[in-house]
């Protein structure tokens, strides 16, 4: 019962940083929207493991684990780039100024 | 129980609108220290979801440097993106999508299979050869270990990433600006006090990581954020990234697990493996130099790039 | 008792996430930081609560780890604000 | 279940191509200023490494090996078949090429450590033992880390030079790659939650045509589509790719986007056979068509030369979906698959070396006349022959036109089309072809034409670049002479049945 | 001796849920950034507090109650510096506006 209702919160949690990521146009924006869309893949992972029975699936386990520290090292190579290119133009959108 | 449901809709509902108010926010502010909170609150659901060891992971990583790294830069750049987003019934029509996409997805979460197929009973079976108590670390560092050692290149290769940014003239320079505090005030007073426990829970949730929850990448992501504390305070500076000595420190890691993993071609008859009478002591080898560089490089991919001259 | 915990945890968790209205309100970003960090002490208290509720004493390490971390949110965002961003907070 | 030691006899070759340069990436780091002299002697050692895989796997059949001894589905487990083993020699030889181009530009002075000759090598062995990684992983997950470490290596290339165009398009690459990613990763979740492994072998012997298998595989395409820039993802591309030094647009253009590729089709034929629709095949295969169209056409209209071959390789990587539908994707064997399959391959190698060739090229002529305006580089191959030749002939790859590789690939594609009623995919080909025409002449023509007065560079090209980029273009035009050995060996690891339709 | 302890489990946890609400309160309805602030920092250590002297008693050794109150003093003291902290800045962010802290 737990792991479906935490499986169908990470669903949505996809469908939410899905829309932030497509929609929005601030690159950190977009990071916190893809970091909240990667979460929820790792939510539902969770859930999937949870399902094994009590104590959970470690497999899943190790590998969220490893989503999580990729997902954070591409999150600092993304916040570095927005910080350089809001250095050279001002702006932190790599979208072109007519979108 | 069903005073646990009730704790488990009343989460879930509070992640959601949290979610829901990051993508939402009009202000970057707003948006950032949502982001923080998601975190915060995933790490509870981590614990409610019997994975522990994934709480410890996220609530090192979500309080300690997620909102390091993304609070430090909302001041640094500019708040309002310029280019309007999409208009009003495309973000509709976008939203319908996603909607969709959510839908599907508990469509599919709804028809896994019962009972659900697991590899409980082979990490069961398998674990006496490795030594350990944990089940995680053993995947981890065991029967998945060429998984953790290419996340460990993914970590140094980010690094290299964020360190190519730098301008040509301040290679070798280091990272991020000269952090300043007053040398009595609260900042350092934090600063002194805090990094010697930070080194002591970092020390701990490594070395109890082999039979509990814990483990090189918990560990190692405490010691980067006390680190990056000592730095904010004025009491540390990130290294010049000209350093070898850094950049032993680095690699130092994966160096360890590459050369276990050569050594048990020959004693183990397979790349990564371990000969069962050592396992736990070669396994513990690694983790210790894993802490010490994922430590390393998170603190500075945090840091960014050089900013200063050599 | 691990009911009467759970419950607990339940209301203090739904209380401090009443409190994140205040990061929508605002108005200064000092009081966006507050909310979170009510949130910091209350999901300290809840994971406390699971901990001793669920029996996973694993679970009062995560709340350490938490308890640790606490300020460095905070201190980010200080230092964000300060001079230059590496600044003096306190100058 | 004990450990139990790697079943086969023969030396892991197949680990050391992975170990070989991932090791190289990590030992740069602290050699600093000798990084490159690390990459140069690492290369042609991997390119042995890579040939002798290939011997292994064309002797003794598909190659697995268990990583630390632990089998599958607890442990994982890498495995090389004929396709893995034609990309890795490709990856290796196109590496070969580039850093003997790259040799020269990315040198430090002596004594020295600069940035970009550092980090330049270090990424370019980070990338290229993500690729292998990619070719020879056998389980879903570990492919979602190397195709991450792929990204991560191959946005700080694009953005190597950090002016503001530049940084704005790794930007738009890592949000794309990162989307992607996580798109792949959230369909390999459903696949465990649903089968209990992510072991592609095992899972071709799980996995059943069932909604949740439909909803992964189509997640988990959708996200390396994005990576393979497909249109009507391609966004991205063509500004990366031009953006990056000649020797990084090299690597990105004709090896990063095929690693995503080669997973699609991992995909579709190895883990979840049987799984796929007709319809998904044409769906597939349509995007491909509309990538050839609109890819080309953008090309014809593009004004600077880098651009030009960067929506180039947005069209030509439209051929490689085509092969979906006609090598049996979504459909019992037919007798053409295998050529079909051939093809489709043929044409992905081949195009690594005739675009390596062409981008490496467009770097020298911008070498050589300060900028890359098309219509402005008139005279141009007179004053070098060698490069104009060689993308001349890695033009002719692109066009399908004999001898090269790419007439061989594209001719198997179009007669399975026509063999299997398909003609319609022939139609976008012919298309597609004369497109290509279009755009490669356009380049060519102002290159050929007679000036008055000799054009003469205005900074020295090094005559072993020149090589270089010839070596690579002739690469792609012997694909076309001596075809043979590639195709046998590319059926190792194909079912049987598919054997008998080449040729 | 069990329903005692029970008992005290009881009372503390919820006198702390109830500092915690007054936390809450306190943070939405004061009127401007710094008695917020201040109202914040008090109730919801306390709150915390409680609950770990509720819990005391059920932790299965010394060990574990020393974590216990460790956790509550590292909380303590984060609370304390960043309530410094987090006054000054917000003492700048609304310095240039008349008329004090905004609504």
């Amino acid at each position: 019962m737990t792991a479906t209702l935490y499986g169908l919160t990470g669903a949505a949690l996809v469908g939410i940083g899905l829309y932030g990521l497509i929609v929005r146009r601030h690159a950190l924006r977009r990071l916190l929207a893809f970091n909240l869309l990667g979460s929820g893949v790792f939510l539902l992972f969770g859930a999937v493991a949870e399902r094994a029975g009590p104590g959970g699936d470690p497999v899943p386990h190790a590998m969220i684990i490893t989503g999580i520290v990729v997902a954070l090292a591409a999150t600092a190579l993304g916040v570095a780039l927005v910080l350089h290119l809001a250095r050279e133009t001002g702006r932190a959108e790599p979208d072109p100024p007519e979108g | 129980m069903t005073a646990l449901w009730l704790l488990d809709l009343c989460l879930v509902a509070v992640i959601l609108a949290v979610a829901l108010s990051a993508v939402a926010a009009r202000d970057l502010f707003a948006a950032t220290v949502f982001f923080v909170a998601y975190g915060l609150l995933i790490a509870l659901a981590w614990v409610r979801l019997d994975a522990v060891d994934v709480a410890l992971a996220e609530a090192a990583i979500g309080a300690g440097l997620t909102g390091v790294l993304l609070l430090g830069v909302t001041a640094r750049v500019h708040m309002e993106a310029r280019t309007p987003g999409p208009g009003r019934g495309m973000r509709l029509a976008i939203g319908a999508g996603c909607a969709a996409v959510s839908v599907a997805l508990a469509a599919a979460v709804l028809s896994l299979p019962v009972p659900a197929p697991s590899l409980v009973p082979a990490v069961e079976a398998a674990i006496p050869a490795t030594g350990l108590g944990n089940p995680v670390t053993a995947v981890l560092l065991a029967f998945r270990g060429y998984d953790t050692l290419l996340e460990t290149l993914v970590l140094l290769l980010a690094l290299l990433g964020v360190w190519s940014l730098a301008p040509d003239r301040l290679w070798g320079g280091r990272p991020g600006l000269r952090h300043r505090a007053r040398p009595e005030g609260t900042l350092a007073w934090l600063g002194r006090l805090l990094p010697p426990i930070g080194l002591l829970v970092g020390v701990y949730v490594f070395w109890i990581g082999s039979d509990q929850p814990g483990g090189a990448f918990q560990a190692g992501t405490i010691l980067a954020a006390v680190w990056l504390l000592a730095i904010m305070a004025g009491l540390s500076d990130a290294p010049p990234v000209r350093s070898l000595a850094l950049r032993l420190v680095l690699v130092a890691g994966p160096v360890v697990f590459l050369g276990i993993g050569t050594a048990g071609l020959f004693v183990a008859g397979a790349f990564l493996g371990y000969p069962p009478a050592a396992a736990k002591t070669l396994i513990v080898t690694v983790e210790a130099a894993l802490t010490l560089s994922i430590a390393a490089t998170l603190a500075l991919l945090v840091a960014g790039a050089p900013e200063r001259a050599p | 008792m691990a009911e009467f915990l759970v419950v607990a945890a339940a209301f203090v968790l739904l209380t401090v996430g009443a409190g994140l209205v205040r990061i929508l309100h605002g108005p200064a970003e000092a009081d966006r930081m507050m909310a979170a960090q009510l949130l910091g002490s209350g999901g300290i208290a809840v994971l406390l609560l699971l901990a001793v509720a669920m029996e996973r004493p694993a679970a009062v390490d995560v709340a350490l780890v938490l308890a640790l971390l606490a300020a460095f949110a905070a201190v980010a965002f200080v230092k964000g604000r300060s001079p230059s961003g590496a600044g003096d907070p306190e100058a | 279940m004990p450990p139990v030691a790697a079943p086969e006899a023969g030396f892991p070759w197949i680990v050391l191509a992975i170990l070989l340069p991932l090791a190289g990436m990590v030992a740069a780091l602290p050699l600093g200023r000798h990084a490159r002299a690390l990459a140069l002697l690492l290369i042609p050692a991997g390119l042995v490494v890579a040939l002798l895989l290939a011997a292994q796997v064309w002797r003794e059949g598909e190659v697995t090996y268990a990583l630390g001894g632990w089998t599958p589905p607890l442990g994982i487990a890498l495995r090389a078949d004929g396709f893995s083993a034609v990309m890795v020699v490709t990856t290796a030889v196109v590496l070969l090429g580039v850093a003997l181009f790259a040799q020269s530009s990315f040198r430090a002075p002596p004594g020295e450590e600069t940035r970009a000759a550092l980090l330049f090598w270090a990424l370019l062995l980070g990338l290229w033992g993500a690729l292998n990684a990619a070719f020879l992983g056998n389980d879903l997950f570990n492919l979602y880390v190397a195709l991450e470490l792929l990204t991560l290596a191959a946005v700080p290339m694009a953005s190597l030079e950090a002016r503001a165009e530049t940084l704005a398009a790794a930007l738009r690459y890592l949000f794309f790659a990162l989307a992607g990613s996580v798109l792949y990763l959230l369909g390999a979740v459903l696949l465990y939650g649903a089968y209990g492994t992510l072991d592609i072998t095992l899972l071709a012997e799980r996995a059943g045509p069932e909604p949740v298998t439909w909803a992964a595989a189509a997640l988990m395409t959708a996200g390396l589509l994005a990576k393979t820039a497909l249109f009507p993802l391609h966004l991205w591309l063509p500004p990366a790719h031009a953006g990056a030094p000649a020797a990084a647009s090299a690597v990105l253009s004709a090896l990063v986007v095929k690693a995503s590729f080669f997973l699609v089709l991992r995909l579709w034929f190895d883990a979840l056979p049987g799984v796929m629709t007709a319809a998904a095949g044409q769906l597939l295969a349509a995007l491909g068509a509309g990538a050839i169209l609109f890819g080309s056409v953008l090309a014809l209209h593009q004004v600077r030369m880098k651009l030009l071959v960067a929506y180039s390789t947005v069209a030509q990587l439209g051929y490689l979906f085509l092969m979906v539908p006609l090598a049996g994707g979504g459909g019992a064997a037919q007798p053409w698959d295998a050529g079909a399959w051939s093809g489709g391959v043929l044409h992905a190698v081949s195009h690594a070396f005739a675009k390596a060739a062409m981008f490496l090229a467009a770097g020298l002529f911008l070498r050589a006349a300060g900028h890359d305006r098309i219509a402005e580089l008139r005279g141009m191959g007179a004053a070098l022959p060698m490069v104009t030749l060689a993308f001349g002939l890695a033009g002719l790859s692109l066009l399908g036109l004999p001898p090269s590789g790419g007439f061989i690939a594209k001719w198997l594609l179009l007669t399975t089309a026509m063999a299997s009623g398909q003609w319609w995919w022939a139609l976008v080909m012919f298309a597609g072809g004369l497109l290509a025409a279009g755009y490669v002449f356009r380049a060519l023509t102002p290159l050929l034409a007679r000036t008055e007065t000799p054009v003469l560079p205005g900074r020295p090209v090094p005559r072993h670049q020149q090589w270089a980029v010839l070596g690579l273009a002739l690469c792609s035009v012997a694909l076309g002479v001596a075809p043979l050995m590639p195709f046998a060996l590319l059926q190792v690891g194909r079912p049987e049945a598919a054997e008998e339709g080449i040729g | 001796m069990r329903l005692a302890l029970d008992l005290f489990t009881i009372l503390c946890v919820s006198a702390g849920g109830v500092f915690f609400l007054a936390a809450t309160i306190g943070m939405l309805r004061f009127p401007d950034t710094l008695t917020r602030l201040h109202a914040l920092t008090k109730a919801d250590n306390l709150g915390l507090g409680l609950v770990v002297l509720g819990l005391l008693p059920r932790m299965e050794g010394v060990a574990e109650a020393l974590k216990l109150v460790g956790i509550w003093l590292l909380a303590l003291l984060a609370a304390a510096t960043v309530a410094q902290l987090v006054a000054r800045a917000a003492l700048r962010e609304t310095a240039g506006q008349p008329g004090g802290p905004p609504r």
